[in-house]
C-alpha cells in the first residue's frame, strides 16, 4: 500500500509547488514552501532515507524558513505576479 | 520524460546501482559499503560512515561550501564599519 | 498498466516538479519567485536521487544485528543518501547567497520586479 | 530583529526553548554514529537555537550569547579542524583523511576510524553553526 | 615530496590557503595577500612538477582516505589535467600580483574576503580539473560557483543584479548536471569516471543515457557560456570589478569547457555532438557580430569571450586530433589574451577614467607599455603569425579540413575577419588618431597635454609578463603540442 500513500504525498507536493509560485503574497508563499519542504521530507521517510529526511526537515524548518522570512522583511512583501 | 521510461523501475533490486558486481566486472560501491561499513568503523549508521570516511573528501568539500557561503555573504553585504 | 504506474510514477512526478521549478525560474518576474523556483528544482533533483536508492522490502541504512550484513539487498543503498546530504547543504548555502544578492539589489534599486529592474539598470 | 520582541509570550517561550534546542543539537551530533544525525544536523540545530535567541531577545543582547564578529574566525577554524585531521593522517604515513593513521595511541583501527569520524564531525558542526549565524547576522545587518 | 601526492596537494594547498587567509587577515591585509600568493606560487610549481611527472610516468592517481576507486574518491592527474592545472595556477599567481593594487584602489575594505574567495575559487577550479569522481566534481563546481557569484557581485551599482542572473542560471546548470548524473548513475551504478567509461559502452545507445549526457552537457554549457546560454556572461563581466573579472574570465569558463571535454571522452564521443558543432559555429558568428555593436571595452571583451568559447567547443566537437590540439592550444592562448586585455582594461579605467573604446585616444602616449601589451594581445586575438593565436586557429582550420567540413573552415575565417573589425576600432582610435582638424578641437588640446602616466608597477608587470608569454607560446607552439598536448590526447594515450 506504500505507493498509494506516496502518490498522495506527491500530489500535495506538486500542488504546494504550484501555489507557492502562484500566490502574490510572498510571506504566504514562504509558508507554503515550508509545507513543500515538509512534504518532501515525508516522501524521503517513506522511501527510507531517514538521514536525508531529518536534514531536510531541520533545514527547511530552521535555517531556510528564517532566512526566507528575513529576506522578505528586509525587502518587499508583495509580488506583482 | 520519455527518458525516464528507460530507467530501472523504482525499487528494483536488479538496478545497476544495487548490484554486487557490475557488468564490467568492478565492484559496486553501495553493496560494498553495506557489507563492510560496520567492520571498518564500528559504527552502525552506514550513512555516517560513508559520509565521513569512504567519501570523506566530499564532506570536506561540503564544509568548504558552507564556509564559502558565509564568506560570500560577508563580502556582498558588509559595508564599511564606523 | 498498474505495474507501469507502480514502477515509474515517482519519476514522472519528479520530472513534472523539475519542469514546474524551471517554469518558475524562467517565467516569473519577481526575483524572490525565481529563488523559490530554484529551490523547487533542487528539491526535485534530490528526490530523484533518493528514489534511485530505493529497494523493495529493504530496511533503513542502520546496521541491525538481527538482519546481518551478508545480503546487501536487505538494506537501502546508502550512497545516494550520502550524496544528497551534501547536495542539501549546497542548496541551503546557495539560497543564503542568493538572499544576500537580493538584499543588495533591493538596496540599490528598491524593487525586485525584473522588468522594472531592467528599466532602471538601463 | 534588531530590537527585543515586545511580547512576553515570545520572550518566555524563547528562554525556555533555546537551551532545549541546544541540548537536542548536541545529542544529535554525538548520537550520529547510531541513529540519523551527525555534524551537519547538529550544527543546524545549534545555529537555530542561537537564531531563535537573536529573533526574540534582539541583536544587542544576544551578542553576549555568540558575538557576531567572531563567526567567520570560528567558521574557518572548524574547517581547519577537518582539514587538519586529514593532514595529520597524511603526515603520519597514510592517505589524506585515512583515520587509521591518526596519531592517537592505543586504539584499534576500527576505533580510530570511529574517533576520526567524531573529530571531523565536530569540525563540521562548528563550521555549519557559525556560518549560518554569520549569514543571519549579515542579512539582518548588524 | 612524493610525486604520487601531487594530485592531492594541488587542491588541498589551495584549501588550506583559503582557510588561513581570513586568519592571516586579522593581522592585516598584506598578510592575507601574502598567504594567498604563497599558496598560489607553491601550487604553480607543484603543478609544473605534476605535469612533468604525468608526462614521464603516465597518469598519477591518488586515492583519498585510502579506499580504492569505486568506493572512495580518486584524484587523477593525467597530462591533459596537468596542462590545464598549469594554466590555472599560473594565471592565479599573476592575477594575485595584479589584484593587490587593483583591490587597493577599487574596494580596500573588502580585501581580505576577496583573497579568501579567490583561494576558494581556485580550490574549486583546480579540484574540478583533477578529480576522478563525478559527484566530487559537483561539489567542487559548487565551491567555485559560489565564490564566483560573490566575486562578480561587487563592482558597479548594477553588479548584484547581473550576479543574481548568473546565480540563477549557474544553479540551474548545476541542477541539470546533477539530474543528468542521476540518469547515468541509475543506468551504470557508478560515479567514478574510469568505471563509467568502462560501463557506458555496455549500456550505450539507450535513450536514457543520451538524455543524461545531454543534460550534463547542457549544464556545462550553461556554466561555460556557450552561445545560446551565454546571456549571463556579458552583464556579469561588465559590471564586476576589474580584479574579479580578470580572475574569472581567463580561467572560469575554461574549466567548464574542460568538464565538457571529460564528459565527451568518458562517453566516447556520442553522435549528438554534431549538433553541438553547429551550435558552436553559430555562437562564434553571432557573438562576434554582437561584439562589434558594443562600445564598452569590457562588454566587447565579454562577447569576444563568448565567441572564443565557441572556438574551443568547435575544436572539441569536431572530434579529430588536429582540431583537438587546436582547442587545447586555444584554451591556453585565450586565457593569456583575455588576461592581458582585462588587465589593460582595468588599468585604463583607473588611469583614463573611461571604458568607452572611442575615447581611448592618446593611449600609446599616456600608457605606452599597456598599449604595447594590448597590441600584442589583439594581434594574437586576430591571429597574426608570430603570436599564439595564429597557431591555434591554424590547427582548428586544419582540423575542420580533416573532418571535411568546409563550412566550419569558412566560419573560422569569417570570424577572424569580424575579430579584426572589432579590435581594429580599438587600435584605430588609440594609435592612429593623433590630430584630426589641424589640432584645434578640445579633444586635440586634451591630447596635447597628455603626459605619460603608466599603471603602477604591480599591475604593469603581470600584464607585460603575459604578453611576452603570448609571443613565446607562438614561437614554441610546436614544442608545446608535441610534448604536452599530444600525450594528453585521448586517441594517442588510450
Amino acid at each position: 500500500m506504500q505507493w498509494q500513500i506516496e502518490i498522495l504525498l506527491y500530489i500535495i507536493l506538486i500542488v504546494a509547488a504550484l501555489s507557492a509560485l502562484g500566490i502574490r503574497n510572498l510571506l504566504a508563499a514562504v509558508v507554503i514552501l515550508n509545507i513543500f519542504s515538509f512534504m518532501s521530507a515525508s516522501i524521503m521517510v517513506s522511501m527510507g532515507a531517514i538521514d536525508v529526511a531529518f536534514t531536510e526537515a531541520v533545514v527547511g524548518a530552521g535555517a531556510v524558513g528564517v532566512f526566507n522570512i528575513l529576506a522578505i522583511l528586509r525587502t518587499s512583501r508583495k509580488s506583482l505576479d | 520524460m520519455a527518458a525516464a521510461a528507460g530507467l530501472p523501475p523504482r525499487g528494483d533490486l536488479h538496478a545497476p546501482a544495487h548490484l554486487l558486481v557490475n557488468p564490467a566486472g568492478a565492484p559496486v560501491a553501495g553493496a560494498y559499503y553495506i557489507q563492510h561499513a560496520y567492520k571498518h568503523a564500528g559504527t552502525p549508521n552506514i550513512v555516517t560512515v560513508v559520509l565521513a570516511d569512504y567519501r570523506g573528501f566530499d564532506t570536506l568539500g561540503e564544509t568548504l561550501v558552507v564556509f564559502t557561503g558565509a564568506i560570500s555573504v560577508l563580502f556582498i553585504l558588509r559595508r564599511r564599519r564606523p | 498498466m498498474l505495474e507501469l504506474i507502480e514502477g515509474y510514477y515517482a519519476y514522472f512526478f519528479l520530472i513534472l516538479l523539475f519542469l514546474i521549478g524551471l517554469y518558475g525560474m524562467m517565467i516569473k518576474r519577481n526575483l524572490m519567485k525565481k529563488i523559490f523556483g530554484m529551490s523547487i528544482v533542487q528539491t526535485s533533483v534530490i528526490l530523484f536521487w533518493i528514489t534511485s536508492a530505493f529497494k523493495e522490502n529493504a530496511t533503513v541504512t542502520v546496521f541491525d544485528p538481527g538482519i546481518g550484513l551478508e545480503n546487501p539487498d536487505l538494506y537501502l543503498n546508502p550512497l545516494p543518501h550520502t550524496l544528497m546530504l551534501t547536495a542539501i547543504v549546497v542548496a541551503v548555502v546557495t539560497l543564503g547567497v542568493s538572499f544576500a544578492l537580493i538584499i543588495a539589489i533591493y538596496r540599490n534599486y528598491g524593487t525586485l520586479d525584473e522588468p522594472r529592474l531592467l528599466e532602471r539598470t538601463r | 530583529m534588531k530590537t527585543p520582541s515586545g511580547s512576553p509570550i515570545i520572550q518566555v517561550a524563547a528562554r525556555g526553548l533555546v537551551p532545549v534546542i541546544q541540548i537536542i543539537g548536541l545529542y544529535v551530533f554525538f548520537h550520529g554514529h547510531y541513529s540519523p544525525g551527525g555534524g551537519f544536523q547538529g550544527g543546524v540545530l545549534l545555529a537555530a537555537s542561537i537564531l531563535l535567541a537573536r529573533l526574540s531577545l534582539g541583536t544587542e543582547v544576544s551578542q553576549l550569547l555568540f558575538p557576531a564578529r567572531k563567526t567567520i574566525i570560528f567558521s574557518a577554524l572548524g574547517a581547519l579542524i577537518f582539514a587538519g585531521t586529514g593532514l595529520a593522517a597524511l603526515l603520519a604515513g597514510g592517505h589524506f583523511l585515512n583515520y587509521e593513521f591518526l596519531p592517537l595511541p592505543g586504539l584499534e583501527p576500527a576505533e580510530l576510524r570511529n574517533w576520526g569520524i567524531l573529530i571531523i564531525e565536530s569540525g563540521v558542526t562548528l563550521t555549519v553553526m557559525t556560518s549560518l549565524i554569520a549569514i543571519y547576522d549579515e542579512i539582518i545587518g548588524c | 615530496m612524493n610525486p604520487i601526492q601531487i594530485p592531492l596537494l594541488i587542491p588541498v594547498t589551495f584549501l588550506f590557503a583559503s582557510l588561513l587567509t581570513p586568519l592571516a587577515g586579522l593581522l592585516g591585509r598584506s598578510w592575507a595577500h601574502l598567504v594567498s600568493l604563497a599558496g598560489a606560487v607553491f601550487v604553480f610549481f607543484l603543478s609544473l612538477k605534476g605535469l612533468g611527472a604525468a608526462l614521464a610516468e603516465g597518469p598519477l592517481r591518488y586515492y583519498v582516505s585510502g579506499w580504492l576507486p569505486p568506493m572512495g574518491i580518486e584524484f587523477v592527474l593525467d597530462p591533459l589535467a596537468g596542462f590545464l592545472e598549469v594554466i590555472i595556477t599560473g594565471m592565479t599567481v599573476l592575477v594575485l600580483i595584479y589584484a593587490r593594487k587593483s583591490v587597493e584602489i577599487e574596494n580596500p575594505d573588502k580585501a581580505v574576503p576577496f583573497y579568501t574567495l579567490t583561494m576558494l575559487l581556485m580550490t574549486g577550479l583546480s579540484g574540478m580539473v583533477i578529480t576522478g569522481d563525478l559527484f566530487n566534481l559537483y561539489v567542487f563546481l559548487e565551491i567555485s560557483a559560489l565564490a564566483g557569484y560573490a566575486l562578480l557581485a561587487i563592482g558597479g551599482k548594477r553588479a548584484p543584479f547581473s550576479a543574481f542572473r548568473y546565480l540563477t542560471l549557474g544553479t540551474l546548470g548545476a541542477g541539470f548536471y546533477l539530474m543528468g548524473l542521476v540518469f547515468l548513475f541509475m543506468t551504470t551504478g557508478t560515479l567514478n569516471m574510469a568505471d563509467m567509461s568502462r560501463m557506458l559502452p555496455l549500456v550505450n545507445g539507450s535513450f536514457t543515457v543520451t538524455t543524461g549526457l545531454i543534460l550534463i552537457i547542457l549544464g556545462a554549457g550553461l556554466k561555460m557560456g556557450l552561445f545560446p546560454l551565454h546571456t549571463w556572461l556579458p552583464d556579469a563581466y561588465t559590471n564586476a570589478s576589474s580584479a574579479a573579472t580578470s580572475l574569472i574570465a581567463p580561467v572560469g569558463t575554461k574549466v567548464a569547457a574542460y568538464i565538457m571535454i571529460r564528459m565527451l571522452i568518458i562517453s566516447g564521443f556520442p553522435p549528438l555532438i554534431e549538433l553541438l558543432t553547429w551550435v558552436a559555429a553559430a555562437g562564434i558568428i553571432a557573438a562576434s557580430i554582437l561584439a562589434i555593436a558594443q562600445s564598452d571595452i569590457k562588454r566587447m571583451l565579454a562577447y569576444s569571450s563568448v565567441a572564443n568559447i565557441g572556438y574551443i567547443a568547435l575544436g572539441i566537437t569536431l572530434a579529430n586530433p588536429l582540431a583537438f590540439i587546436g582547442a587545447m592550444l586555444h584554451i591556453l592562448n585565450h586565457a593569456l589574451m583575455k588576461a592581458v586585455l582585462f588587465f589593460a582594461a582595468g588599468g585604463i579605467f583607473i588611469k583614463m577614467g573611461t571604458r568607452d573604446i572611442f575615447q581611448l585616444r592618446g593611449l600609446p602616449k599616456k600608457m605606452p607599455f599597456t598599449a604595447g601589451a594590448m597590441l600584442i594581445a589583439v594581434f594574437s586575438m586576430v591571429g597574426i603569425p608570430p603570436t599564439g593565436g595564429f597557431f591555434s586557429k591554424i590547427y582548428l582550420i586544419f582540423g575542420a579540413i580533416e573532418a571535411g567540413t568546409w563550412f566550419f573552415v569558412a566560419v573560422i575565417l569569417i570570424s577572424t575577419l569580424l575579430n579584426f573589425v572589432y579590435f581594429f576600432r580599438v587600435i584605430q582610435t588609440s594609435f592612429f588618431k593623433p590630430y584630426e582638424n589641424g589640432g584645434t578641437t578640445d579633444d586635440d588640446v586634451k591630447y596635447e597635454s597628455m603626459e605619460m602616466d603608466e599603471m603602477s608597477p604591480g599591475m604593469l608587470v603581470p600584464t607585460l609578463i603575459i604578453s611576452v608569454v603570448i609571443i613565446l607560446v607562438g614561437l614554441f607552439n610546436g614544442a608545446i603540442v608535441d610534448k604536452v598536448i599530444t600525450p594528453g590526447h585521448p586517441w594517442f594515450s588510450g
